[in-house]
Parts: C-alpha cells; structure tokens; sequence
C-alpha cells in the first residue's frame, strides 16, 4: 500500500494535482450548475498537497522544459515544511468558513478567490525555479485582495488600497532581484542559482532586492503597514490563511533565493539581523497599543517574522552551520505559521456567539493555549522552537549572535505583554451566550489547529537539532521559557494596576494599525492634490466620451 | 522553386484581392463581404502556417518586382518577416470576426472592410519587405489606408484625430524617405541582412551614418510613439474599437516598432550599432517613453485614452530591448512585438465591448461591471495583468528577457526603469480591475444607470476578446515548448547575432 | 508596330488629330461619338508605335517632304519626347471617354466646339513634343495656345472668357518673348535645328541673352511663380476634361521645351547664377502654390493651385542637371516626375469634375460627405493625391526617390529638404479635401446624378499614375542608353 | 543695326503696355506692338555683309505674323464676348450664345 503510495507520489504528474486541483475547483463557478458546490469542496482542494507532503518522499522533482521559461517542480525538505503548514492551514481555514453563517454571507467568489489564493501559495512552495515561483508568487498575491475586500465598507477598502499598493511594490522588486540573479547565475533554477558562483557583489544585490520584494510579505519593519490593516480587514478564514501560510511565502523564498551555506555576506546579513531585531522590538511596542485584537495580532506577527528575520541575518554570517540553522528556523515558522492561525481563528471564534457555557470555556481556551505557546511557555511548541533557534545562534559565528541572546529573551517578554493584550481584548463576556445555533465546523477548526498547533512540532520528524525534545524538557530549558511568562505577565499586572493611564485611559495611549501608513497617505494625499490640481485644470474641460 | 516566389506573393494577395473586391462589391452584400474579408483571413493564415514551416526549415522566398533603378521591391520572409507576420495573420482574422460583429448595421461598412483589408495588406508588406524601400513604399501605404479607418465615423472629432495622425506620420513618413535615399547614397545598397550591412562603412562613414540612423529612428519613432513622437495615438483613439485594436496591436504602433527592429538589427546590425555607440541614446529615448506614457496613463479616465498611454509605453520595451545590445534583452524586445500584440488587443476588444454593450467609456463608469459582463472583464483582467508583467503571462516572459538583458549588460538602471513601470502599470491597470469586480454600484445620483440593462456581449464580440486573452495566457505559459513566440524570437536572435 | 516603321507612327501622331479635328469640325456634334472613338484608339495606338520605336531603335529624325534645314520641317523624336507622347496618348484616350460623357454628347455650342479644339490641341501639343527645330516649336507653341484659349473660354461663362483672355494675352507674350530669343539665336549663328544649335552655343552674351529670353518665355507658358497668376483662373474655371488636359499636358509642353533647351541647346550657356534663380523661384513655387492650395474655398483652384507647386518641382531640380554625373538621374527623375504629374493632375481634375457633377458646385462646403455619392472619384481623387504627394508606389515618389538621390549625392540639401517639405504641404491640401469629403454631415447634392463613366475616367488615370512608380526603372534604362547614343553621336561629329 | 535697336525699342513698349494697360483692346494692341518689334529684329537679322539677304528669317516672318493675327482675332473676340457680358448687365452670369 505504501509502497503503491510513494510510486504515485514519486510521478511528476502529481505536481500537478498539487497545484490544479484548487484551481479546477475554482474553474468550476464558471459552470453554473457546479457552481453551488464550489464552498463545499473548497477545504478538501488541499488534499493532495497534505497528502504529498507527508508521504512523498524527498527529492521528487518534475522538470517541465515547456512551461514558462522551464519550470522545476518538486519537494525537498524544506518543501515539505511549508508544504504541510500551508496545506493544513490552508484547510482548516477552508473547514473554518464552512460555518453556514459565514458561508451564507461570503457567497460563492469569496471562495473563488480563496481558492486561487490557495493554489498559489501550494505552487510557489513546490515551485523549484524562479518564474514559477514569482507566477504562484503573484498568483497569490493578487487573488488574496478581493479576500482583504471582502466586506467592502471604506475602512477595508483602504486596508485594501494599502495591501495592493505595498503587495505591488513587492512583487516588482523581488521581480528585479531574480532578474539579475537569473542574469547572474545563467539560470532560472534555485538551486543551481545558489551553485553557480555568482560573484559577491551580484549576490549582496540579490539580497538587498529580495529583502525589500519578501520583505513586503513577512512584514519587514517599514514595510509592515498593509499587515495591521488587512488582517484586521479580512474575515477570519482568511486573516487565519494569510496570517499563518501566505506570510510563510516571504520565508521561503529567501530559503529558495539567497545563497545560505554557499556565501557569506556579513553586512547584508548584519541588515537583516538589525531590521529583524527592530522588528521584534518595534512590533510589539506598537501592537500593545492597538484596540483591536487582529491588529495586535498583526503586530505580533511583524515581531516574530523579526526574530525569524534576524535568524536569518545570523545564518548569512556563518554558512558553515548551515544545516543546522535551517532545521531551526523550519520549526521556528511551523511553530508560528501554526499557532498564528490558531490565534485567529480563535479570535473568530470569540466574536461569535456562543450557544452554552462549555462552548464559552473553550473558546478560552482555544485563545489561551496558542497565546501561550506563541509566548515560549513550558511544554509548548513554541518552547521547542524558541530553544532550537537560540542554540543554534549561541553556536553561530555571527558578530550579532551575542546581542540577539540577550535580546532574544526581551522581546520574549514582550511576545507575552502582547498575547496578554490580545487575550484581554478578545476575551469573551458572559453575556455573549445565546441559543443559536453554534457555528460547528468553526468551532472545531478552531480546535483542531489549536491541537495541531501543539502537537506537530513535537511530532516532525528531524525538527531541529536531533535531541531537541530532550533538550526543551530539561529542567534549564523549562525555566528559560517559563521566566520570560512568568515576567511578561507580572509586568502587565503591575502595569494595569500601577500607571494610572494604562488603567484609567486605555484608548488614550494608541497608536492607530498600520503607523506609518498614516503619514504616508497624509504626505501622499497632500502631493496629489498639489500634482492633482494642474491635472485637474486641465481635465476641467469636459471630455466627450470617445468610443 | 515556384512556391518560393508564389508564397509571399499569395500571402500579399490575400488581403489585397478581398480589398478591391469589397470596393467593387454592392454596398448591401453584407454576407459576401464578410466571407470574403474571413475567407482571405482564413487562407492568409493557412499560407503563413506553411510559410512558418518553410522558413524554419531554411527555405527562402523570394520575390523580386523591378520598381525603382537598381532597387526592386523585395518581399522576403526571414524568421523576424515571419514572426510580425504570424502576428498580424492571426488577429486580423480575429479583429475580422470582431469588427463584423462590431459594425453590424453602422453605416459605410463596405469603405471600413475595404480599408482594413488594405491596411493588413500593408502590414504583410512591412513584415515581408526585404530592403528598406520595400519597407518604406508598404510603410507608407500604410498610413494612408490606415486614414479613413481612423476617420471612419467621420465626426469633427474623428476627422481632427486623423488630420493629426497623418500629421504626425507623414512627417515621420518624409524624415524616413530623405534617410533611406541618403543611406542609399552612401551604402548602395538598402537590402536587409542579418547583422546587418555596413559593417565595412563604419570606419568612413561614421559620422553620416550616425546622423542617418537618428533621423530612420526619428522616422519609425512616430509610428513607434516614442516620446515626443506620441501625439497622435492618443488621439487617434476615436476611431471604432476594431481600429483601434488593429493600430495598436497588430498594424501602425507594430510597424514602427518593427521598422526600429529592423533598422537596429538588419541595417545597422546589433552589435555594430552597439559599437557606433548609437543605442544609449535609444535606450534613454525608450526608457523616458516607457516612464512618461505609464504616467500619462495614470490621469485618464477614459478607458481607450488611459489604453492609447498604456500602449505608448509598451511599446518601447521593443526598442528598449533592442537597443541593449544584448540578445538576451533584444530576444525580449523582439518577443514583445507578438505578446504586446496580443495583450493590448484583447484590452481594446474589451474596450469595444464595454462600450457598444454597456455605453461605457469611463473608467468612473465601470463599478461593479464585471458581475454583468464577466467574461469580457476576465479576459480584460487577464490581459491587463499580462501588461502589468504578471507571470504566467505573456507580458511577464517579455519583461523577464529585459531584465535579464539588462543586468547581462550591465544597465542596473534598466530594470529600475522595469521596476518603476511595473508600478505604475499596476497602479493604472489595478483600479479597472478593482472597480470592475469589486466596487459597489453607486445608485446615488442615478449613476448606476450607465450600465443598468448591460449585458454580456454578443459572440462576435466576446469570442476573439476571450480567444486572444486565452492567448496572451498561452504564449505566456508555454514560452518555451516549441513553435511559442519565444522559441521563434530565439531563432531570430540567434540569427541576428550569429549565434 | 509590325511593318510599320517608326516615321510612319510619327507623321500619323500629328497627322492623324489634325485630320480628325478638321473631321469633327466638319461633320458636326451628331459624329461626335464616332469621331471619340477613332480618336481615342487611332492616336493612342500611333503614339505607342512612336514610343516603342524610339525606345527599341533610337532617335528619329525626320523632314517633312524630304524638305530639310533650315526651311524645311524637321521632326525629331527621342525618349523624352517619345514618353511626352505617350503621357499626351494617355490622357488624351481617358480625356475622349470622360469628355464624351462629360459634355453628353449635346448638341450644343460647346459641345460643338469641344472636340475641334481638343483634337487640334492635341495634333499640336503632339507636334510640339515632336519638333525638331526652333521656330516649328514656336509655331506649334502658338497653336496649343490658340487650342487651350478656345477650351478654356468654350462654356461662354464670364468667368471662364475673362481668364481666357488673360491666359491668351500671357501666352501671347511669352510666345513673343520665346520669338525674341529665337530670332537671337538665328541672328547669331544661322541655324534653327535644336541639335545643331547646341554645337554651337557658347558662354558669348548673345547665347546668354537668347538662352534668358527663351527661358523667360517658357516660364510665363509654364506658369512658373511668379507668373502663375493666370493659371489658377484659367484651369480652375474651364471644364473639367479642359482643366485636365491644361494641367496635364499644355504646361507641360511649355516645361518640356525648357527642358529641351536646357539639355540640348543651352548647357554651355546656362550659368549657374540662371539654374539657381529658376531653381529658387520652383521653391517659391511650391511653398506659395501649396499654402494657396491650403487656402482656396474651391476644389477646382485647389487641383490648380497644386499644379503651381508641382510645376515648381520641375524647375527646383534643374541645378542638379549642372552635375554631370546626375545628369541621367535627373533626366530620369524629371521625365517621370512629369508624367506622374499628367497623369495624377488630370485624374484629379477629372474626379473633381464627377464630384462637381454631383454637388452641382465646386465649393469646398458644397462638397462635405460627398464620398457618400461618389466614392470612386473620392478613392480616385486620393489615389492621385498620393502620387502627388510623392508616396510610394506612385510614379511622384519613385521621380521623388531618384531626384532626392541626385540632390544628396550632388550636396544639395536645401532642394531635397523642399522637395519633402513639398511633399507634406501637398498632403497637407489633398487631405483637406478627403477630409471635407469624409464629413458625416448629409450630403447636400443629388446622389442620382451619378456619372460613372466620369467616376471610372478619374479613378483610370489616378491608378496609372499610382502604377507609374514601376516605370521608372525602365525609363531610367531608356534614358541612360539614350544618353550613351547621345554621347557617341557626338563624339563622331566632334573630330 | 538700326532696325533691330528699333525692335528692341517696340518690343520694350510692348512689354510696358502689357503690363501697365487695363483695357483689353489697348493690352490686345500692345501684344501686336511686340510682336511686331520681334519680327523687325528678326527682319534685321536677314541682314547680311554681302549678297542677297537671308530668305529664312522672312518665312519665319511671314508664318509669325499669320500666327499673330489668327491669335489678335481670338483674343478680339473674347474681347467681344466680355464686352457683351458686362452690357448685359451680369457679369458673372452664364451667356446663351
């Protein structure tokens, strides 16, 4: 059985069942008798993917000389991380907007663009060339904006604005940066980009472009804005999506992208340590001062792409560890993708009415246990991942690996002043039970990441250093996550009951989502009108429609 | 032997004999003029497929008719005759089927067919000319079959438009006369050739030839729309959608960027034109146009005006292309000659259906069109994203080429010039496609009446919109299997350069 | 042709219309149709045997009556004059057909006297082309004269005899004026054949002065700026099978004989001084002719005006024939540039005529969406445009090539910059009409009196000189072997 | 000598007339004084130092002046019909004849 399994993985073709299957069902709104069915069979698209990723064996690679400019497609290791997570997310966000309210009120193109979102965030994991990658890339990124629109009224449409805008902006420098790689390496492949020699300077360009192009999606400080806002936009199956796999897209394509155990570049590593760490900082200063929980959420997750981005930095400083720092940051981002959209959905969930006290417990539960292990708690996954990441810095040969021990924790801290912030706000009343009907299939999505979120990383096969489990439960490691918990909730405590303003003024001290953005759009607007009103003069005389 | 000169001959003929035919026909015959126009669309293609066959193989056609003293007019089919060519073929037959459904009951039908099939006759000549005259007497032609197509409804309005297109061209027209008679002068011969033919003049002649090849580029400019050639495109868009998909995709706009090609790699030659240091200010010129039609798009609210820009700018990625002496940039340059084609039609196919089904020329007055015409809008959708350089289209493959040209030679600043133009691509593109889909129609102020009883429209119309979208996806998505524009662009690149 | 040697084609060119106009004349109105007929086949059939033999044998000489030099009538025939022939057999055929139709065949004091005049206008146009010395041209100048003044004044409208008897008076003048450096000529070296005068010319101020005032005369005949006023007048108010052949063929005597002297009498005396004022004044030419085209509110003074400008064309290049190394090319360039001209100036005459038909005026407003009713005379009117305007294939652009390589290679940048500048001032007036043609605007005149026989005429000639661009390869054969006969010839009559 | 400087003379009192006269009988005369100073200076060429003068410029003479009154006689009788237009009163207006 097994054995007939892994020959039908190891076919070329199954790629393309990965990557078609989505779309097909996307294809089927098109007729309109099939069209009704599109939401229903919407979750189980994933399958294949789920099913690839975890039974195909590693190396399957399906060369396409026809399509694009030669396209490669295929899974190694690192394929299969993502692969799983954004597969799993991928359907329990589908399972999610199963709930008969949601689905009611979505209407069959939210599900179109749900599922082409998900076809191209499967492609770009498995895509092993760049033109592939950036066409899945871009796949992506366009069809999650009538996902960020979904609701339409004028605050969204301006998250929308600010999503498309930023996501644009990206995707034309992270076209740059693979264009002078292909130029640079003489091929379109990963893979034998990162082997082809290419001289240092062609490379710390790459890297610069990709920083900005990537950047974008994960949330690199200063080009973080669009996050807050279309988190807080999207409906909760989607902010769950993008929150846990469509930010992983970013991650993966510098694994895919920049010459990691290949070349050293200590100074763009050094920048891409130092934006990580201020994004670690800087994201959850403001996040605590957001009211919205999807916004804090949004902060926390500029944070924790900081940590993986400074990770990152570290590992461009010291190829020789190489292996081994990947294995860190794979179950840093499954661990985060995860418990992430665990989060969000948990915080759907707590917007919900709830039918009866136990339905209430749980939906406390299911915000605490992720928050928990976002924060580094013991016994948690995030535990597990927090450990392998600062072993294999503290080993690393980077200049920057002894401040980002001692950062590291800090921001820790912070992580949990932030969970803490978010579970206070999204915590439900008492008051919210009633007697509708529950919205099951939401309810036990919710569950299941939760449960998912926990068990996974402890359960990956070769996640991290091979004694990490061992290493997370001994005693040293337990009070390395508990003290930054056990601290961060203390200082909250301390912090509501002791400033008088955080207490008695909460909505004084904020800052509103998406920062920055508000001052570009202040500056933007104020250059337009002044551009706008000669184009305007000019445009006065009224033009007869031409045909 | 006889095929050889019989081929050209029969793919020139095709359009032509429909033409004089349509102007002899009864007004009325409105069944009869469009078997003919569909029918001499139909053999054309079929004889340029078996054309496209031949040529691959290495075969030549040939034909020669005695014109001026020592200069026949040639007609030649080369890998880049072939590729222009295949183009037009292709959607003419396309534009055919559209304008039918498009004039259907508008009056002087029998003078619009008439003149298209002319005007494609003379872009057969352009593809197929083998020298420069050749080139300019079907260049020339050209723009005045092209004239009442762009009069054709005969308004103040339109009459103005043509008045400042034959302006325009006409000039460009002179300037390119008095280079070609003085490149005569000076080379003595005209006829094209790979890598081109003054390699053993430059040392000489520099100077002459430098001044020379500005005034050809000067020439071909005004049809190419570089700026400040570009006047009259935007305004020539009065004319009928037909029109003007067939002046920005496949005749006019194609023939002056193809008059660039063939200047820069078959007069001149790629790399000679490279060492005469004649392509930075090309490059400089292309690169301005690109930047300033994207950001003249930008202000449009009229759709067709906001597309005429659009195309301003997209058309010098060809030149761009060229003019980098690269062959990787000049095989992005050469493949954007089809893929633009095939974009930029489906977008005024689109257009013109916008219009003729819901009244709409505005892009204010498109909210929420796409729930009542979607697949005119997914086939605009697509295109548009082709334009934007979105894989898997077809205007992605073109704008990876350059990009990877231009980092091969060395112009870091290029792909800026990319980078900035796909921004502002996105940002005039996206609003249409946003408002198309996901705007709420406004029922305030009455507004929404603009396209309250539109519905999608009919299958002439949709049908070469939806066909030539599927295109612009295919030729994108298969870039590299055998017989896609981007294989032949290689052959005609590696021609080009000796490769 | 068989059999049939080329003097016989000759004497039958100028023979044949004279008879026939004295025919018609006699018979009256009711053989008119009969006598259009012989005519349009019968001369055009001589003049094509005359071009073949001239281009397959060479110069032909001939006396008439075996009457030689100098009181006899000497005939000469070489490729220039042998084309000029042929341009006058073409349009002469389509002018028969259209004015058949045109003039409808009534039996009235027009039509009476049309086709006397046209055929004697022809016969003498035709013995113009073809004479061989000074004084038979002077005589053949003044019959065309009288010829055209009748045509010109033949409707009997007050406008059409007041320009008339301008154009008389003018002709008249200019014919004296040509007289006048006959008679200096003759008074100086006693001789009246053209060849035998060019053996003999020097730089002497006897030959410059006879050389001005044969210049002079020429040029007030053909219409040169300044002395153009009379043409727009005469040509644009004459009917339109008249003002065909006046703007095809009788200004373009009066340009032939310039030519002819300038080639073969007068080399050595033309200064360069005398070359560049011509040249100068063709420029003036063509600006002033254009910008006048572009302002005139008639379509008739419109076609008239364009002949001031593209009769300027002519004398703008005549400084490149100083060049010796150009001289062919030129020759080649101004022979083709003057039959396009007939030919595409007379496709335009006759086509603006059909519209006149139709709108029942000439006037540009009368004249808004007249494509409506008469879409082949508009089609033929632009086709004829085209060759004016020097684009190709028309036979104007492939003159306009050939020129344009002389001006180049000879550094004359001014004259090939006002030759394209030319070319864009006349699209610039050819398109105001097919843009007043293509208004939408209702068409205000008659769509029932639709001629399309007149429409057809037009759209003939428009398509030959559309289809004249393929001739001058071989007319530059023709000439360059003429040339080298030439040169030969006189190389044995040199020692 | 004299008789061609007497030509001269006419012919530039021609010229002056033509150009200077509105009246088209006077411009119709002052034509036929050219012409008739061209001819003197013609004549005057027959002119030679011995013998009997040049036969050919008289035939050129003569053919001249036939020439000249078949033209006087067209241009007298558009004269007329202007003449008889501007009588009647409608310059502009199509004359029956």
């Amino acid at each position: 059985m097994s054995d007939f399994l892994a020959n039908i993985l190891s076919h070329g073709g199954v790629w393309l069942l990965v990557i078609a299957l989505p779309m097909t069902v996307a294809a089927l709104a098109t007729i309109r008798g099939a069209r009704r069915y599109v939401p229903l069979l919407a979750p189980w698209a994933t399958l294949p993917a789920l099913v690839v990723a975890l039974w195909a064996p590693a190396g399957v690679v399906a060369d396409v000389p026809w399509f694009l400019l030669g396209a490669q497609f295929g899974l190694d290791e690192t394929g299969r991380v993502f692969l799983f997570l954004t597969a799993t997310i991928w359907f329990i966000g589908g399972v999610y907007a199963q709930s008969r309210s949601f689905r009611d009120h979505a209407g069959t193109h939210f599900f179109v663009l749900f599922l082409l979102t998900m076809a191209g965030n499967l492609g770009l994991v498995v895509s092993l060339d760049m033109a592939s990658f950036y066409m899945w890339f871009a796949v992506m990124t366009f069809a999650s904006y009538g996902l960020v629109i979904h609701s339409r009224s004028p605050s969204v449409m301006r998250a929308g604005r600010v999503y498309i805008a930023m996501a644009v902006i990206g995707e034309v420098v992270l076209f740059a940066a693979m264009v002078v790689l292909a130029q640079s390496a003489g091929t379109a492949n990963f893979e034998q980009a990162q082997l082809a020699g290419v001289s240092p300077d062609r490379w710390r360009l790459v890297s610069v472009l990709s920083l900005l192009g990537l950047g974008v999606k994960a949330g690199v400080i200063g080009l973080h804005m669009w996050m807050p806002l279309s988190y807080r936009a999207a409906p909760t199956p989607a902010a769950a999506v993008m929150s846990g796999a469509m930010i992983n897209a970013a991650l993966i394509g510098w694994l895919r992208l920049l010459p990691f155990g290949q070349v050293e570049l200590p100074v763009v590593g050094g920048l891409f340590t130092g934006l990580g760490l201020l994004a670690a900082f800087a994201g959850v200063f403001i996040g605590l001062m957001q009211r919205h929980p999807k916004a804090v959420l949004a902060y926390s997750s500029v944070s924790q792409m900081g940590t993986m981005v400074a990770a990152l930095g570290v590992a461009l400083q010291s190829a020789g560890r190489w292996q081994f720092a990947l294995g860190a940051v794979l179950i840093y981002a499954l661990h985060h993708a995860l418990a992430k959209a665990a989060l969000f959905l948990a915080q759907g969930l707590s917007e919900q009415a709830v039918p009866s006290r136990a339905s209430r417990w749980l939906t406390q539960l299911a915000l605490v246990m992720p928050a928990l292990s976002l924060a580094g708690a013991p016994w948690t996954s995030g535990a597990l991942a927090k450990a392998g990441l600062k072993s294999e810095i503290a080993l690393s040969s980077s200049v920057w690996s002894d401040w980002l021990i001692t950062l590291l924790p800090i921001a820790a801290v912070g992580t949990v002043l932030l969970m803490v912030r978010f579970v206070c706000l999204s915590w439900p009343g008492k008051a919210a039970i009633s007697q509708q009907a529950a919205p099951l299939p939401a309810a036990i999505s919710a569950c299941v990441m939760v449960t998912l979120s926990y068990s996974t990383v402890w359960l990956w096969p070769n996640a991290g250093p091979a004694n990490a489990a061992e290493v997370a439960s001994s005693p040293k490691a337990l009070w390395a996550g508990a003290y930054p918990v056990l601290a961060g909730i203390a200082i909250a405590w301390l912090g509501v009951k002791t400033i008088k303003p955080v207490r008695l003024a909460p909505n004084r001290l904020t800052l509103p989502a998406g920062d920055i953005v508000v001052l570009i759009e202040k500056a933007g607007k104020r250059l337009f009108r002044l551009i706008g009103k000669q184009a305007i003069n000019r445009s006065a005389t009224p033009r007869q429609p031409l045909a | 032997m006889t095929a050889s000169v019989l081929m050209p001959l029969i793919v020139l003929l095709s359009s032509l004999v429909p033409a004089v035919l349509i102007f002899l026909l009864p007004a009325d015959r409105h069944w009869l003029r469009g078997a003919m126009s569909l029918g001499g669309a139909t053999l054309k293609l079929a004889i340029v497929a078996i054309m496209l066959w031949g040529v691959f193989h290495e075969q030549t056609y040939r034909l020669t008719i005695p014109f001026l003293p020592g200069l026949p007019l040639t007609l030649h089919a080369d890998a880049l005759s072939m590729f222009l060519i295949t183009l037009s073929a292709l959607l003419w037959l396309f534009t055919t089927i559209y304008a039918i459904g498009y004039l259907d009951n508008a009056p002087h039908r029998r003078r619009f067919f008439g003149f298209f099939s002319l005007c494609v006759s003379a872009t057969v000549g352009i593809a197929l000319a083998g020298d420069l005259l050749t080139f300019l007497v079907f260049y020339e032609l050209l723009t005045l079959t092209t004239y009442p197509l762009v009069a054709h409804r005969g308004s103040a309005k339109a009459l103005q438009a043509a008045r400042t297109y034959l302006t325009y061209t006409l000039g460009g027209g002179a300037v390119l006369l008095l280079a070609t008679v003085w490149l005569y002068h000076v080379a003595g011969t005209l006829a094209f050739r790979e890598q081109g033919f003054l390699n053993g003049l430059v040392a000489e002649q520099g100077p002459t030839l430098t001044v020379i090849f500005f005034l050809l580029i000067a020439g071909f400019g005004v049809k190419a729309a570089l700026v400040p050639l570009h006047g009259w495109l935007p305004k020539a868009m009065v004319a009928p959608a037909p029109v003007s998909a067939l002046l920005h995709a496949v005749a006019v706009v194609k023939a002056g960027a193809f008059g660039i090609v063939r200047v820069v790699s078959d007069v001149y030659g790629i790399e000679t034109s490279d060492q005469m240091g004649l392509l930075l200010p090309l490059t400089l010129a292309a690169s301005f146009t690109i930047v300033y039609g994207s950001v003249r798009a930008l202000a449009q609210d009229d759709l067709k005006r906001r597309l005429a820009y659009s195309t301003v700018s997209q058309v010098s990625y060809i030149a761009l292309g060229l003019s980098l002496g690269s062959p990787i940039a000049a095989l992005g340059g050469i493949v954007h000659l089809v893929h633009q084609g095939v974009m930029k039609i489906t977008l005024f196919f689109c257009a013109g259906n916008l219009a003729e089904s819901a009244g709409i020329y505005r892009v204010s007055q498109m909210r929420g069109i796409g729930r009542r015409m979607p697949w005119t809008m997914a086939a605009f959708t697509v295109a548009a994203f082709g334009m934007i350089g979105i894989p898997p289209l077809a205007g992605f493959v073109s704008k990876w080429h350059l990009g990877v040209g231009a980092a091969a030679a060395n112009q870091g600043w290029v792909i800026a010039v990319l980078v900035t133009s796909g921004l502002l691509n996105a940002a005039y593109f996206l609003p249409i496609i946003h408002t198309a889909w996901f705007a709420v129609e406004n029922s305030v102020n009455g507004k929404s009446d603009d396209h309250k009883d539109a519905a999608e429209a009919k299958w002439p119309l949709l049908a070469p919109a939806l066909f030539t979208a599927a295109l612009s996806m295919i030729i994108g998505l298969f870039a590299t299997a055998d017989a896609s524009p981007l294989t032949w662009a290689t052959l005609i690149m590696r021609r080009e350069f000796g490769l | 042709m068989i059999g049939v040697g080329a003097e016989t084609w000759l004497i039958l060119c100028i023979a044949l219309p004279f008879t026939l106009a004295v025919a018609a004349y006699v018979v009256g109105p009711r053989a008119n149709l009969y006598v259009a007929w012989l005519a349009g086949l019968a001369i055009p059939l001589a003049s094509a045997g005359l071009c073949y033999g001239v281009v397959t044998e060479g110069a032909i000489r001939y006396a008439v009556g075996g009457w030689d030099q100098p009181l006899g009538i000497a005939l000469h025939a070489d490729v220039l004059s042998g084309l000029m022939v042929l341009l006058s057999a073409v349009v002469g055929l389509v002018t028969c057909l259209y004015g058949h139709r045109y003039l409808g065949g009534a039996d009235d004091a027009s039509s009476r006297s049309y086709w006397p005049l046209w055929l004697m206008l022809w016969g003498a146009l035709n013995a113009l082309f073809l004479a061989g010395d000074a004084f038979n041209v002077y005589v053949t100048l003044e019959l065309v004269t009288l010829a055209s003044v009748g045509l010109v004044a033949m409707t009997g409208k007050a406008v059409s005899v007041r320009a008339s008897f301008r154009y008389l008076i003018l002709a008249l003048a200019g014919s004296l004026a040509y007289l006048l450096g006959v008679a200096l000529l003759y008074a100086q070296h006693g001789v009246l054949d053209l060849v035998m005068l060019g053996e003999q010319l020097g730089t002497d101020w006897a030959s410059v002065a006879a050389c001005a005032a044969v210049t002079v005369g020429l040029i007030l005949k053909a219409a040169l700026f300044p002395m153009h006023f009379w043409l727009p007048a005469a040509h644009g108010s004459a009917p339109a099978p008249v003002s065909a052949v006046l703007s095809a063929l009788v200004v373009k005597a009066s340009f032939y004989l310039v030519l002819r002297y300038w080639l073969d009498v007068f080399p050595a005396s033309v200064t360069d001084v005398g070359s560049f004022v011509l040249s100068g004044l063709g420029a003036a030419a063509i600006i002033w002719g254009s910008v006048q085209a572009l302002r005139t509110p008639r379509l008739k003074l419109l076609v008239a005006y364009s002949t001031v400008a593209q009769l300027g064309y002519l004398f703008l290049v005549l400084p490149l024939l100083r060049d010796a190394a150009q001289r062919d090319a030129v020759v080649t360039g101004l022979i083709c540039l003057a039959l396009a001209h007939g030919l595409a100036k007379a496709g335009a005459f006759m086509a603006a005529g059909a519209m006149q038909r139709v709108a029942g005026d000439d006037g540009m407003h009368g004249l808004r969406g007249v494509s409506v009713s008469t879409p082949v005379a508009v089609f033929a009117f632009a086709l004829a445009g085209i060759s004016l305007m020097g684009l190709p294939p028309a036979g104007g652009f492939g003159a306009k090539w050939v020129l344009l390589d002389a001006s180049i290679a000879s550094d004359n940048w001014l004259i090939a910059a006002i030759m394209l500048a030319g070319g864009l001032l006349a699209a610039g007036y050819i398109f105001r009409f097919i843009r007043v043609a293509f208004h939408t605007e209702e068409f205000a005149g008659s769509v029932v009196t639709r001629h399309r026989t007149l429409e057809w005429s037009a759209m003939a000639l428009a398509l030959a000189a559309l289809l004249m661009g393929f001739l001058v390869e071989p007319i530059s054969i023709w000439v360059a072997n003429a040339g080298a006969a030439g040169t030969t010839q006189l190389a044995e009559v040199v020692p | 000598m004299l008789y061609a400087f007497g030509g001269v003379a006419l012919v530039c009192l021609g010229l002056y007339g033509l150009v200077a006269l509105e009246h088209m009988l006077r411009r119709i005369l002052a034509v036929n004084v050219m012409g008739t100073g061209v001819f003197l200076i013609l004549i005057a060429s027959a002119a030679r130092a011995e013998g009997a003068p040049d036969p050919v410029p008289h035939a050129m003479v003569l053919t001249g002046i036939v020439v000249a009154v078949s033209a006087t006689a067209l241009a007298v009788a558009l004269a007329c019909r202007v003449a008889e237009q501007e009588q009647e009163g409608r310059p502009e207006g199509e004359v029956k004849p």
